[in-house]
């Protein structure tokens, strides 16, 4: 399509989307590169879950290119295509399957074949069991695998979805705001967890907890009223006059 | 006025299916230990009580309670007092089949009153073919049918249409005809015969209209603007209404609220009687028809006497009565000369023994059951009154017989009924001479 | 493959639920038959009968409960398969009739011979045969749900949306059959049945039969229904249930699982339907009133939704006392009826078997919560 | 009813008198004997000498037909002689008809009712008409022009002549000219007259006028062609009303649509409980209004106008009650589990329908029009029944009412915040279950207002709620669920398209295909036609 979007995992560029008039974003480009991972931040309203939505092919944009890995056009695939690409998403409030196990979460979630005739016949493998281990341990919720995830607490519950988002075994992570509801010890091991998986996938990360954007030490965009304001080091954006007017008010 | 409070209490609560489903097993072994009580004759009463036909079967019910009331007064039948079996069908159609069978095979009753829909009588018919019962069908109908087991006590349609369309051609000289009715087979039956007699007669076919709508059907201004043009082509126009219950008070609302007067465009209708007029202001709709065999107006010293008997029966000076109540009078009373005849209440014997039993009728004449299962009646016209009643502006001069098939029908103007030996037959075919259509 | 699978859906529970199934499809037609009279164990024929409607009903539940119970899709026209499946299983018996007919036409059924029609219409062709018949039964609800669910669920109708769209399309097919012009005989429907596949539908041994059949069909459909459920496939649809947005951005396509499972229970309702009129002798367009459809649901909630036996106790507890208020208290059964719907939801808010199951659970709460079902989230 | 008629025709009687003294006079006793002949015989001796009577052109002939027309007349078995019967206790009291002496008392048996049909009742319409065409009250000469008109009676000609005359209002004169150019068709007169006639109503260009001309275009001739010249013009001019008729008929639905669904837009839309007792609090409004009149009737009859104001506010506290009622008793514990409330409800709405059927019985209960809403009037050749105008009034001003109480009102407010977010109401303060009850009551007793309405065009038994349920429900939902302008736009949408369609497909074929309308119109917008836009949907 553009070239600028050549080896780019994530290419926003232009992107409109107004609600019964409400500009909920306003000629948005974000790039993102392969590996890279990201914290936005931003007010109440500034755009970030619409974003999200956009990426993910919940909304689709009014006007703009949203492009994966320099060629694919997200905004004509829906939610399953784009998930099955390689992009997944953690949604703000915790959403995980609350009347299945812990250990059913995870096999749900983790890469297969997704038709409903693969699945109808579907047998557990050992590869497949060993995957599930693996990952009950990373998220450590080993102890709880037989629990029904409605039992588990919110900061478990955030833990299992980020687990159930790693099975999918993405090249791109949504994440929304990971450390709400979190004690502070949760939040600091989030931030770990989270840079472990940026090891080897891209991810992005919205965020309000600024200790917890200080803790993942990476290159941070804020966005206001659906478009990037600053985009740069966590110090240098907080020291930009027009971030700091946005969020400590005129 | 409580329904409950009042005539059901004399019918026994059937105790039937109380063997819960995985129980029947076990507790049928307890049906060998019912109570030791008097014995009865038992009678069944198969009656909406709930659902759309409610409005019209409930009367039915008590209709048949205050029969057997009155019957076991006078000491019963073959020494026996009477006992009624109230079941409620709920106007649902497989339901009345399953309930049939529960009168006939659990309750062991003699006979069954009961049914109004034809579908509710379609869906019984099996049941009482199979289990050899006796069924009395109170209720006008489309013809087209003569059971071994049935015994159509209501009209037939030379019994009502035929009649009251002889009528408007020769005293209101109308000459254009709009055939409205709800869509199911008692309409289309009727207008089927009607279309074939009026053609008969000469009527052109652009001056018949022909219209079906939905139960309950409740928005009739366009139907009735619609029949308001058709009328205005200059000739006599009639609407012949074989609208069913429910539709029929808005119908008419709507009639009197377009300002069609009966002086205009009379209507004459075949399932509209006191007690559907009953829902209805009827000042706006003086003049308008019915044909039925018995109006409540009827000037008979025996319908004076039922009249007097059902409001004490009831405690309700309001209550009408109507043509299916005479229709259920008469079919009871045959039931119970032909019981005494018979000297037993078992089917077979009752069945031959009913054929040729003539009781009183209300109108102040004599019923007949007929070999072909219909009863000979006489057909009167009224015209509906501000009080809600009817005035009889016509009569027939002698009783009309049912006929079951009807002579205006392709299909079945071969066929006729006779169920006395040798015949025997429900569906004669005089042209192959064959029993079986 | 196929076995494996099935066998795969079958815990303890479900199998001594199949077993009694099976052993109430064997045992009560033997006690029917077999038992004389005045038998002690005699089961009467018209036990069987009305036992038959209520397995047949049973069926229709369980359809009900895996769309409803397992996805989250509230159907209120799953009357309209199952009536469907009930006209298909009509025209072969009507066909059936031939000449027996009152009127004696080989090929007309009585009720075109008084309305005049002069011939068969096309969609008539073929129910002469019972192969046929029995194809209409599976196809004609199979391929309806399949389109109606095709677009509605492409379309991401949910929610209340989509139960009334379920709603007005049973309503519509009402009203069309209940036209006499459709050739379906109108309100009064298909009646006045002879045989099937040449036994006398009235013969004791044919209802017998037919019942041990229903009782089999249910637990055939129990036994697809849990493997369905047990599948990964089942745990997609309860994923689709609880949280269907969390599904999609797995990557499952929501809308072709439950197009599967849609299409699954209308094919189960068909043959429910097939089933039931035979017993009943009649199908008529009452069976697509919506308050039919409700009613389903109500069994189902009744029972316990999302507990495939709790859909099967529910059609036959509700239905049960519906046979028994509407004998015994003729007069104030809407009472009792309305009033165990209210008591239900308040106070069995799991239903029948959801409760049971929780108590049961409380009892063994050391036990691994797995066998804990939740409350519904909706 | 009849002592008005009795008033009326005494006073006619006085005023014809008095009026023209000196018109013929016949002897009484020749008079009693043509009318004794009204007794003998069948319908068309009875209308042979109703004509018999009129030729004597004797003043006092009106007032007897009059009361013969109301069915007053009976004969006396004894000597077939005919009196004017008035019933005195279980007896009846006797009148002779033409000089009003008494003339005794008898019981029933003795006498015997003369029967009137419609024809008698047209022949006698038609004759009062030719009669009174003079009258100085200009509302019976009106009637009596119409009457004459539908006789088409060429005697009646010079009767109408000289009426023309001497008319002075130009409106009933062009009726009596109308009424002369329908007879002058009936009649010998030559072609040229006739013509002149069919030009003259053709001018009209009323239905009426079409329906006059319409008996003639098969006649052969130049009278003939000109009638089905005239006829054909009409015709052309109609099928513009007939497009606004059709218009009227789909918003007077689509009124009734509205009050029957606007209740449950509250109920479903804003609660969001699945109300399957919506169509039965409905009901319980006109169970309500029943109620009002039959004690109306029985204590005081001249309050028969004013029966449905009254009911009115019954209606709503009644059917408010009740609702809160239900909401308080069973519906507030299954808030979040929307699905169960349908449930529920269903089971309140079998045991009210139960509970209306037990205390009223199960027959249809009489509910009157109130004289403002009976009859119709038209506007040009739209005809506009009362009852139907009233309803689309009534509809308005309840919706707007509703409006108005959820968008300006305190209660509105907390309504609206509770629905929204029902924590966050709570935590402000408001009395959340307080709010639940008074929103389901305002609900159910609009329903119940409803009912009000809808028991002036449909019947009034325990089944009504069950005709009004669906079509409500597919209403709201049309509209989209929490929207009260949705409902509004939806009822009227379906009103007028059902009613464009039912010429064409017939009744039940429009339905069916109003509902596959329903449906695709879904796929399209899965969130009905006042779809709430943004991310919160799916919140």
């Amino acid at each position: 399509m553009t070239d600028k979007a050549e080896g780019t995992l994530l290419y926003l560029d232009g992107v409109n989307k107004t609600f019964d008039g409400f500009r909920a974003i306003n000629n948005l480009s974000l790039v993102l590169a392969p590996g890279e991972m990201r914290a936005i931040i931003g007010p109440n309203g500034a755009g970030k879950t619409t974003m999200m939505d956009i990426i993910t092919g919940k909304t689709k944009p009014d006007t703009g290119d949203v492009l994966f890995e320099g060629s694919t056009d997200l905004t004509r695939l829906d939610e399953a295509k784009i998930a099955n690409l390689g992009i997944g998403r953690k949604f703000q409030k915790p959403t995980v399957f609350e009347s299945h196990t812990v250990e059913d979460n995870i096999a749900l979630a983790l890469k297969a074949r997704r038709g409903p005739w693969a699945t109808l016949f579907h047998r557990t493998g050992k590869a497949e069991q060993d995957r599930i281990d693996e990952l009950l341990t990373t998220t450590r919720l080993i102890d709880k695998r037989r629990f029904l995830a409605a039992r588990l607490s919110h900061g478990q519950k955030q833990w299992l979805e980020i687990g159930m988002l790693l099975a999918q075994e993405p090249r791109l992570l949504l994440v929304d705001e990971p450390a709400a509801g979190m004690t502070d010890a949760e939040t600091a091991e989030t931030a770990i967890l989270l840079k472990e998986i940026a090891r080897t996938q891209s991810v992005v990360v919205v965020e309000h907890d600024m200790t917890f954007v200080r803790d993942l030490g990476v290159k941070v965009t804020v966005l206001h009223e659906g478009s990037v304001l600053a985009e740069g080091t966590l110090d240098a954006v907080s020291s930009n006059p027009k971030v700091v007017e946005v969020y400590l008010g005129r | 006025m409580l329904i409950a409070a009042t005539p059901s209490q004399t019918a026994k609560r059937s105790s039937l299916v109380a063997k819960g489903l995985f129980g029947a097993l076990a507790l049928s072994m307890l049906s060998g230990t019912a109570l030791a009580q008097e014995e009865t004759i038992k009678v069944g009463v198969l009656h909406s009580l709930s659902g759309t036909m409610a409005i019209s079967e409930t009367t039915l019910k008590d209709t048949i309670l205050y029969l057997i009331d009155e019957q076991n007064k006078k000491g019963g039948v073959l020494g026996k007092k009477l006992e009624a079996v109230v079941v409620d069908p709920a106007s649902d159609w497989p339901l009345f089949a399953e309930k049939a069978r529960e009168l006939v095979e659990k309750e062991k009753v003699s006979v069954v009153f009961g049914c109004w829909t034809s579908v509710s009588r379609k869906s019984v018919l099996p049941v009482f073919k199979e289990l050899n019962s006796i069924l009395f069908y109170p209720v006008q109908y489309e013809g087209e049918e003569s059971e071994r087991n049935v015994f159509y006590t209501g009209a037939a349609p030379n019994q009502q249409a035929i009649p009251a369309v002889d009528y408007l051609a020769a005293e209101e000289g109308v000459e254009r005809w709009v055939l409205a009715g709800t869509d199911y087979v008692y309409p289309r039956t009727t207008n089927k015969i009607l279309e074939a007699y009026l053609k008969a007669k000469g009527v052109a076919a652009e001056d018949i209209m022909i219209n079906y709508t939905p139960f309950g059907h409740s928005d009739w201004q366009s139907i009735v603007a619609d029949i308001k043009k058709f009328g205005s082509a200059g000739k006599k126009t009639a609407v012949v209404s074989t609208i069913n219950g429910d539709a029929n008070v808005p119908f008419y609302k709507e009639l009197g609220n377009q300002g069609i007067k009966a002086e205009d465009i009379p209507v004459v209708a075949f399932s509209v009687g006191e007690e559907e007029l009953a829902g209805l202001d009827t000042g706006p709709l003086v003049g308008h028809l019915a044909a039925w065999n018995y109006f409540q107006s009827v000037d008979a010293p025996v319908n004076a006497s039922f009249i007097e008997g059902w409001k004490a029966y009831t405690k309700n000076d309001k209550r009408v009565t109507n043509d299916p109540m005479e229709a259920h009078y008469i079919g009871f009373n045959m039931w119970v000369k032909a019981v005494e005849a018979a000297g037993t209440t078992d089917t077979d014997p009752v069945i031959d023994s009913l054929i040729g039993v003539s009781v009183p009728n209300l109108s102040g004449g004599y019923s007949a059951m007929m070999p072909n299962h219909h009863i000979t009646k006489p057909v009167l016209i009224g015209e509906i009154q501000g009080d809600g009643q009817f005035e009889i502006v016509s009569q027939t001069p002698g009783l009309v017989v049912g006929d079951e098939w009807s002579d205006f029908l392709d299909g079945s103007k071969d066929l006729i009924s006779d169920w006395r030996k040798p015949m025997n037959c429900g569906n004669f075919n005089v042209v192959t001479g064959k029993c079986g259509g | 493959m196929i076995t494996g699978f099935l066998l795969n859906g079958f815990d303890t529970r479900a199998r001594v639920v199949f077993a009694l199934l099976i052993a109430i499809a064997i045992l009560v037609p033997a006690a029917n038959l077999l038992l004389p009279p005045d038998h002690p164990l005699h089961v009467p024929t018209y036990m069987v009968t009305l036992m038959g409607k209520y397995f047949a009903y049973a069926m229709l539940a369980l359809s009900v409960d895996l769309v409803w119970g397992y996805c989250g899709i509230l159907s209120l026209g799953h009357g309209a398969f199952f009536a469907l499946g009930g006209y298909a299983m009509g025209m072969y018996l009507m066909r059936q009739i031939g000449t027996r007919g009152v009127y004696a036409d080989p090929i007309l059924p009585d009720f075109m011979v008084f309305l005049n029609w002069k011939e068969l219409p096309w969609f008539w062709y073929g129910f002469d045969q019972f192969w046929f018949a029995a194809l209409m039964i599976v196809l004609v609800p199979g391929t309806l749900a399949f389109v109606f669910g095709w677009f509605a669920f492409r379309s991401r109708v949910t929610g209340v949306y989509l139960s009334i769209i379920t709603q007005a399309l049973t309503y519509a097919l009402l009203l069309a059959f209940f036209r006499n012009d459709m050739g379906f005989g109108g309100n009064n429907g298909l009646t006045d049945f002879k045989d099937i596949l040449g036994y006398n539908i009235q013969a004791d041994g044919t209802r017998a039969t037919l019942f041990a059949l229903t009782v089999l069909a249910v637990a055939i459909a129990f036994a697809l229904a849990s493997a369905v459920t047990r599948s990964k496939l089942g745990k997609v649809l309860v994923g689709v249930r609880d949280a269907e947005s969390r599904t999609r951005f797995l990557g499952y396509r929501v809308e072709n699982y439950k197009l599967f499972v849609w299409t699954l229970s209308a094919v189960m309702a068909g043959i429910a339907g097939a089933l039931y009129v035979p017993q009943i002798g009649i199908i008529n367009p009452s069976e697509f009133d919506p308050a039919n459809s409700i009613e389903a649901v109500i069994w189902v909630a009744v029972g316990g939704r999302g507990t495939l036996v709790g859909a099967i106790v529910g059609a036959i507890t509700v239905n049960f006392g519906k046979t028994w208020f509407t004998g015994a208290l003729p007069e104030l059964w809407l009472f009792a009826l309305g009033g165990l719907f209210i008591f239900v939801t308040l106070f069995l808010p799991k239903g029948i078997v959801g409760t049971v199951q929780a108590w049961w659970a409380g009892k063994r709460a050391s036990a691994p919560a797995a066998t804990l079902k939740p409350e519904p989230a909706e | 009813m009849r002592f008005l008629s009795i008033l009326i025709a005494a006073l006619w009687l006085a005023l014809s008198t008095a009026v023209s003294p000196a018109a013929a006079a016949v002897a009484d006793e020749d008079l009693k004997r043509l009318v004794d002949a009204l007794g003998v015989g069948g319908f068309s001796e009875a209308e042979a000498a109703i004509n018999a009577l009129v030729a004597t052109g004797d003043d006092r002939v009106s007032a007897i037909l009059d009361r013969f027309g109301e069915g007053d007349l009976y004969t006396r078995k004894a000597d077939k002689s005919v009196f004017i019967a008035e019933k005195a206790g279980s007896d009846f009291k006797l009148l002779d008809p033409v000089t009003g002496a008494e003339a005794g008392v008898v019981s029933k048996g003795e006498i015997e009712k003369i029967k009137v049909n419609n024809r008698i009742r047209r022949a006698i319409a038609a004759a009062v008409g030719s009669l009174t065409l003079r009258s100085p009250d200009a509302a019976i000469r009106r009637s009596a022009a119409e009457a004459v008109m539908k006789s088409k009676d060429a005697a009646a000609i010079p009767a109408l002549d000289a009426a023309i005359e001497a008319e002075t209002d130009p409106a009933i004169k062009q009726i009596m000219v109308a009424a002369r150019a329908a007879a002058v068709l009936e009649s010998d007169l030559p072609e040229a007259d006739k013509i002149a006639a069919v030009e003259m109503i053709g001018g009209l260009g009323t239905r009426d006028a079409m329906s006059m001309l319409a008996a003639y275009t098969a006649v052969e001739g130049p009278v003939g062609e000109a009638a089905a010249s005239a006829a054909r013009t009409i015709e052309s001019s109609l099928l513009v009303w007939d497009a606004a008729q059709n218009v009227w008929y789909g918003l007077s639905l689509g009124s009734v649509l509205l009050l029957a669904a606007i209740g449950l837009a509250i109920t479903f839309g804003v609660m969001g409980v699945i109300n399957m007792a919506h169509g039965e609090m409905v009901m319980i409004g006109a169970y309500t209004t029943f109620a009002v009149q039959e004690i109306i009737r029985t204590s005081a009859p001249g309050l028969f106008d004013y029966s449905l104001l009254i009911a009115l506010p019954l209606a709503f506290i009644v059917a408010g009650g009740i609702g809160i009622l239900i909401e308080r008793s069973v519906i507030r514990w299954l808030y979040g589990r929307p699905l169960e409330t349908l449930l529920a409800t269903w089971g309140v709405s079998l045991v009210l329908q139960q509970t209306v059927r037990s205390i009223f019985g199960a027959q249809n209960k009489e509910v009157g029009n109130p004289s403002w809403m009976s009859g119709s009037f038209t506007i040009g050749e739209l005809s506009i029944t009362w009852s139907r105008l009233w309803i689309i009034v009534f509809a308005m001003v309840v919706f707007a009412g509703l409006l108005a109480v959820l968008k300006r009102t305190y209660f509105g407010l907390q309504t609206r915040a509770v629905t929204q977010n029902r924590q966050m109401a709570s935590a402000m303060g408001i009395r959340t279950p307080w709010v639940d009850a008074f929103t389901f009551g305002l609900g159910s007793g609009i329903a119940g207002i409803a009912g009000v309405a809808l028991s002036q065009i449909d019947n009034v038994s325990p089944n009504l709620g069950q005709g009004y349920i669906i079509d409500s429900f597919m209403v709201v939902v049309f509209g989209g669920v929490g929207n009260l302008w949705g409902t509004f736009v939806g009822a009227m949408t379906l009103g007028v398209a059902n009613k464009f369609l039912e010429p064409y497909a017939g009744a039940v074929l429009g339905k069916i295909l109003l509902l596959v309308f329903i449906i695709l119109f879904i796929q399209k917008r899965p969130r009905g036609l006042f779809a709430l836009k943004g991310r919160a949907i799916e919140a």
